[in-house]
């Protein structure tokens, strides 16, 4: 043991001496040559390879286009500094276009002024209407190439891009709706430093858009959920057959119980604070279910609960769960319904008001479980300057070094899940803790897995695993 | 009472008068409603203070500026919530007359009768105040958690399981070009070789032995617990360092207020 | 059925959350953005809850006469007049009764709670009264005085000076006061806990003292402390958090997984 | 008026006060120290409060001395020759104005008694106005015989955040054709020399949030080859320290390196002598403040040894 306490001592003070003692080198850029352009540029060569299809794994409403670069673009005469994307519309997107600006006006009128006028409202249906008939249109107006429309500019790109993503609005009343299941063309132009100089490309289409019911990209992920559902409903299984599963001990836990020994003995409360987080943060969950072992171990010693809340629902719920852990102890008589009870949605107000419970009724024990944010300290320190004995547990990273100094106790990230199951000893519960084990032991040989393939230089492993948001 | 919470307390209120008459009187070159506002300076000071003297110990200022405190806060939050929740969301989704009487934006193009089904759950949870049908407020519950916990599940799997095991895929040897190379060119350098390979080095080993501290279902012996062990470590040496980098800002927050009390309220500094 | 269908829908929204994220379709994101927008309705449906369980504890507590029940009485008046000053503004540049009329809106619901906490019938009977004329002479201010007026259909009671001023004058400073406090309880922390007690607390100790004295104009060599501290703050630290984030993914992932599955039923009560 | 020079009179109270109380307090403390004794939790909290307000009373500076990477801005800055072209982007807040609006105050006045030309532009839509207030407290009070559009020029906000650099790279009248106060781009005779980013001599960041130091790194430093400068917020310093030197020739962060700037620039130019340093302001309370709780904790480790060596005897 003490070989490894040295060898990390060491190496570590070794790291710091090196990073101390560090020289600067490297060269600050050179000053920028400037590029003179001359007078007159011949027209560059056009992109080419133009590609348009509809872009995949989206909703819908958007194209993506793909092409290679000019010839000039980078090299060649080297005059392209950039393409403009034009795409094809009917000219009935002008009567669109003015008929949307004029219920826009409409509308203004209407919530601009006192008065709203039947009239107005009269109005602004009959425009919808007429907006909706042309809409119907869209489609085969579009159909209609190259008659009755125009080329319009969509975008414009840095030169040596290659590729755009056409990210209409899926919004029918909104700018920039591109329709679905409609025929759109598109062209890219290659331009110059002089903005009369530029070649266009040939035209591609048609193409439409559309969008799809299953997101090929997010196909690990898939994967991901399934194997960890599979695993923890395998282990939950191999629990409930009656599988001994050994869980290591945890600190903060084997403290809670000791705590409300205590504060029976005592004679003092126990005071629970859920933190600033909604019933949508999982924190909160996981601290639910510990604040059921809590109750259910303070009904039967017959001791006080104290639990503020900062959220409207986690009260309601806080109320359920206090109030079933007495039912549970076979003490239903004895349960206060104001002993959860809500403060404020106000962050320093809710710590305020904790704070001043802390010190009058001078709570034996504090738990602290869920989120936290720059309170921790504050109610950690009035904590410990009440002298009672303090466990906190919270997954909010920033929080957790103050946690730590000011606490008796602190369960860090995933423990603060892990307790939950700790707890109860529960056996479908803990089967779910190895199976987040097995989860981890996959994750470091992925990562070794991974450090092998980028040494070797395999891309394709790392690649699998980037996620597009 | 006790005399000198008397005492305190008569101290303080003409301690205020007078800081309130000398605040007026400095302000009556800049604003018109100079009582209101040296009032206004000088109340926002005092609740300064209260909150400060219970760095000393709880007290009655402490307490009325607590109480004042909550009170407030939740009509605030519950004025913000509902002009912003239920007028501006809300509404405008669900009732074109009602938008038009509320004067917000209908959205025709957002409507949806379905809009009415959460008001429907919010009232539902109302009745938790009924003890006889209480529990059907557990229906909105119910959803709330089921979208949430789906909607979490996802986001966690993606962000903070597999982005970051793939962030963890760090280049162990950074630009290698041999061992004599290795050594031939060692220095220190925060952006040479050496220190970026080290720093990666560090990652690895230090997101491995994190992962192992936080095993459950094994003993942590032997090399497992030695790993773990180191684990821990870095986690503390982390805390030690965030902490310490923390300080500063909070430093700053204190300059704040005692600038306000120097600066707006005493007039010491400009 | 009282107590299962909660999990039901638990399960079926859990679900259906969870596969959309496959689904790219726009009738799967017009669903998803949909639920997103009732969890924050069915919020300010509870936030009313939220006020009266505070009203609640207040009241109780003027009532029982609990320790620090005189208190009460600045939350129920803090509270009252914001929601009021929420509500309403003033229409020209002159106050008229405004003033008064929140007043006695105040003292009415002083009286009000005389009533209640009272155990004495005579008085009650009195405060009873003067409840009830406060309350005329409120209602009568209200309909009678032109210079302000309700807004409960615009936000204008928002721009309300008043309003205003107790957020400026009464809000932020305790606010950020009680945040400035943290100055202090971070030196106290770290007097208290930065103890060479054992290896830990040794490390947790070293760390904390190298970043705080990266600009220390006495130490020497400060430049170095700082770079080194910088190093301490992008690699150790990067590598701890990520630790620490994989594993509450984890502990995320499957309390979520175990509560869409009605495993995990303990934030539920039964009776 | 009465007394000739009171600010320097109010420096030497604020050394002598806080080396008095402070020191002495603390002197005591250890004494206690050393004979076991534990401090009060109200003592460290009346330490810090002294610790904090007097330096805001009686300023108090101390010696800070540029680092490596503030000097080399410094000093890039002071070895241009007069007359160089200097883009400075307020690219923040006013939620970070506190920490870097200093920064930018220092950099504008070094840029204008050098006699460089000075290009203002803004990529966040609040940082016009503090750009504003940047020329109307700096620019205007301190250096009069500047002339807008001849010494300086405001090209204010421009919407487009990454796309704005991207443009202005290869041309800067396509997205600025006017300046904020609609004169044409070729009659502002300070842009005279400038076609594009690629034109300047030295391009400023200030703010740290997105768009910021790292697009003006990605999309013009890099390409252009332009020497590219930064100021940024504490807490994302470390995360550009990565760009030194190679992409960021140097950097400021937070009221630390406006300090070490402010300071810089007063020992070399005595002119400056008066004028306002908040980062040097703001920097008197930290470092008493954490050499406070360095000294606590110290004072702590000490009782708790010789405590433990009493309790095994």
């Amino acid at each position: 043991m003490a070989l490894y306490k040295w060898f990390f001592v060491l190496g570590f003070i070794f790291c710091l001496c090196g990073m101390a003692t560090a020289q600067e080198s490297g060269v600050p850029p050179d000053s920028a040559n400037i590029d003179t352009i001359s007078q007159s540029i011949p027209p560059p060569a056009p992109v080419t390879d133009l590609q348009a299809f509809d872009t995949r794994n989206d909703h819908g409403h958007s194209i993506t286009l793909k092409w290679k670069k000019s010839a000039d673009d980078g090299a060649g005469n080297n005059s392209v500094i950039g393409y403009e994307i034009y795409t094809w519309e009917p000219n009935m997107v002008d009567s669109m276009a003015q008929l949307r600006s004029e219920i826009d006006q409409v509308r203004a009128a209407i919530y601009g002024g006192k008065k709203t006028g039947e009239d107005l409202k009269k109005k602004i249906r009959t425009l919808k209407d007429q907006y909706d008939i042309l809409l119907e249109q869209l489609t085969v107006a579009h159909a209609g190439y190259p008659e009755g429309g125009e080329w319009r500019l969509v975008d414009k790109v840095p030169a040596g891009t290659e590729t755009y993503v056409h990210l209409g609005s899926k919004e029918k009343l909104a700018e920039g709706y591109i329709p679905d299941y409609t025929d759109l063309y598109y062209r890219v132009d290659a331009l110059t430093a002089d903005s009369v100089v530029k070649t266009p490309s040939v035209v591609v289409g048609p193409v439409q858009c559309y969008g799809q019911w299953f997101n090929t990209e997010q196909v690990p992920v898939l994967i991901t959920v399934i194997l960890f559902g599979v695993l923890i409903l395998y282990f939950v299984m191999l629990a409930r057959k009656g599988k001994e599963i050994y869980v290591r001990p945890i600190g903060g836990i084997e403290a809670v119980d000791d705590a409300i020994g205590r504060a029976t003995e005592m004679g003092k409360p126990i005071l629970y604070v859920l933190g600033l987080g909604s019933v949508s943060d999982v924190a909160t969950i996981a601290a639910f279910t510990i604040l059921q072992r809590v109750a259910k171990k303070v009904a039967e010693y017959q001791t006080d609960l104290i639990v503020p809340t900062y959220d409207p629902i986690v009260m309601s719920v806080a109320q359920d769960v206090v109030k079933s852990a007495y039912y549970d102890a076979g003490r239903a008589d004895t349960y206060k319904e104001d002993s959860v009870f809500f403060v404020t949605q106000s962050q320093f107000a809710y710590v305020a008001a904790v704070n001043g419970i802390m010190l009058r009724d001078l709570p034996a024990t504090n738990v602290y479980m869920g989120k936290f944010y720059a309170e921790s300290l504050l109610l950690a320190e009035t904590g410990a300057l009440a002298g009672s004995i303090q466990i906190s547990g919270t997954d909010e990273i920033a929080q957790m070094p103050f946690f730590i100094v000011a606490c008796d106790y602190t369960l860090i990230g995933e423990e603060l899940y892990a307790a939950s199951a700790y707890l109860g000893r529960e056996p479908i519960l803990l089967g779910s803790l190895k199976a987040q084990d097995y989860a981890k032991a996959a994750i470091i040989i992925l990562s070794i897995l991974g450090i092998i393939a980028t040494v070797l230089g395999f891309t394709w492993f790392t690649e699998f695993f980037h996620v597009t948001s | 009472m006790k005399r000198t919470t008397v005492l305190v307390m008569v101290g303080a209120i003409v301690i205020f008068g007078i800081s309130w008459v000398l605040k007026s009187m400095s302000l009556t070159s800049t604003t018109d409603h100079y009582i209101a506002k040296g009032f206004a300076i000088t109340f926002a000071a005092f609740l300064t203070l209260c909150i400060f003297s219970f760095l000393y110990k709880d007290n009655p200022f402490y307490k009325f500026a607590e109480h004042l405190f909550v009170g407030v806060s939740a009509a605030f939050w519950m004025s913000m919530g509902f002009w912003s929740t239920i007028v501006g969301n809300l509404i405008p989704r669900v009732s074109e007359t009602l938008s038009n009487y509320f004067k917000v934006p209908y959205h025709p193009e957002s409507y949806n009768p379905f809009y009415f089904l959460p008001v429907f759950l919010g009232i539902l949870l109302l009745l938790r105040l009924s003890r006889k049908v209480g529990w059907v407020s557990r229906w909105p519950l119910a959803f709330i958690v089921g979208t949430t916990a789906g909607f979490n599940f996802i986001r966690y799997l993606r962000s903070d399981f597999i982005e970051q095991v793939s962030a963890t895929f760090v280049p162990l040897l950074v630009d290698w070009q041999g061992i004599g190379h290795f050594f031939s060119n060692l220095s220190l350098s925060s952006t040479g070789q050496f220190v970026a390979m080290l720093s990666n080095w560090v990652i690895f080993f230090g997101v491995l032995c994190g992962i192992i501290y936080f095993f459950f279902s094994k003993e942590h012996k032997g090399v497992f617990g030695g790993a773990s062990k180191i684990g821990i470590w870095i986690l503390m040496i982390t805390f030690g360092a965030s902490f310490g980098y923390t300080v500063m800002g909070r430093i700053s927050l204190l300059v704040g207020r005692i600038t306000f009390l120097f600066k707006d309220w005493l007039s010491l500094i400009s | 059925m009282k107590r299962e269908l909660p999990f039901v829908l638990v399960f079926i929204f859990g679900m259906f959350m969870l596969l959309q994220y496959f689904v790219p379709h726009e009738k799967s994101e017009w669903v998803y953005e949909f639920f997103l927008a009732w969890t924050i309705i069915i919020g300010i449906f509870a936030l009313a809850l939220g006020i009266w369980s505070l009203f609640k504890v207040s009241v109780d507590k003027i009532k029982m006469h609990r320790p620090g029940w005189g208190y009460s009485y600045v939350t129920l008046a803090g509270l009252f007049v914001m929601i009021a000053f929420g509500f309403t503004k003033r229409n020209g540049d002159a106050w008229g009764l405004y003033h008064l009329w929140w007043i006695l809106g105040l003292l009415c619901l002083g009286a009000i709670m005389q009533v209640r906490a009272e155990t004495n019938t005579g008085r009650k009977k009195m405060y009873f009264v003067v409840s009830l004329v406060l309350l005329a002479a409120t209602v009568a201010i209200s309909i009678f005085d032109n210079t302000w007026s309700f807004h409960f259909y615009t936000s204008e009671g928002l721009e309300n000076t008043l309003f205003r001023n107790f957020f400026d004058y009464i809000m932020i400073p305790i606010l950020s006061t009680m945040f400035a406090l943290l100055a202090f309880f971070i030196a106290s922390a770290a007097y208290r806990a930065f103890r060479a007690r054992n290896l830990m607390a040794t490390l947790l100790l070293f760390a904390a003292l190298l970043v705080m004295s990266r600009f220390n104009p006495w130490i020497p060599g400060a430049e170095y402390v700082a770079k080194a501290s910088t190093w301490l703050m992008n690699v150790p630290n990067l590598a701890a958090q990520r630790a620490i984030v994989m594993g509450i993914g984890l502990g995320v992932i499957a309390t979520a997984l175990k509560v869409i599955l009605g495993i995990e039923r303990g934030y539920m009560g039964k009776g | 008026m009465f007394y000739p020079g009171p600010l320097v009179a109010l420096v030497d109270i604020g050394r002598t006060i806080s080396l008095v109380i402070i020191g002495g307090g603390l002197l005591w403390l250890f004494i206690r120290a050393l004979k076991g004794k534990e401090v009060d939790r109200r003592v460290i909290f009346l330490f810090i409060f002294i610790a904090v307000a007097t330096p805001i009373l009686f300023p108090i500076t101390f010696g800070e001395k540029a680092t490596r990477v503030v000097k080399a801005v410094y000093d890039k800055i002071e070895s241009l020759p007069a007359g160089s072209t200097v883009i400075i982007s307020f690219d923040f807040d006013p939620a970070m104005a506190p920490e870097v609006q200093p920064m930018a105050n220092a950099i504008t006045r070094h840029c204008l008694v050098k006699g460089h030309k000075i290009i203002f532009m803004s990529l966040f839509a609040t940082g016009q106005a503090l750009l504003t207030q940047t020329l109307r407290d700096v620019v205007e009070t301190e250096f009069p015989d500047k002339k807008e559009e001849v010494d300086y020029v405001n090209l204010g906000y421009k919407a487009g955040n990454e796309g704005v650099l991207n443009v202005i790279i290869s041309d800067f009248k396509k997205m600025f054709p006017t300046d904020v106060n609609n004169i044409p781009y070729d009659s502002i005779p300070a842009l005279d020399d400038v076609s594009s980013c690629k034109d300047v001599d030295l391009i400023v960041s200030i703010g740290g949030g997105k768009p910021g130091v790292k697009e003006w790194v990605l999309f013009v430093g890099d390409p252009g080859r332009v020497p590219v400068a930064c100021g940024v917020a504490a807490v994302v310093a470390p995360q550009m320290y990565p760009y030194y030197p190679k992409q960021l020739l140097g950097l400021l962060g937070g009221i630390k390196g406006a300090a070490e700037y402010e300071s810089e620039l007063i020992h070399n130019y005595p002119r400056f002598k008066d004028v306002d340093t908040p980062g040097l302001r703001m920097m008197g309370p930290q470092t008493l403040a954490h050499m406070v709780i360095i000294t606590f904790i110290l004072i702590g480790n000490l009782s708790f040894f010789i405590k433990k060596r009493k309790d095994r005897q």
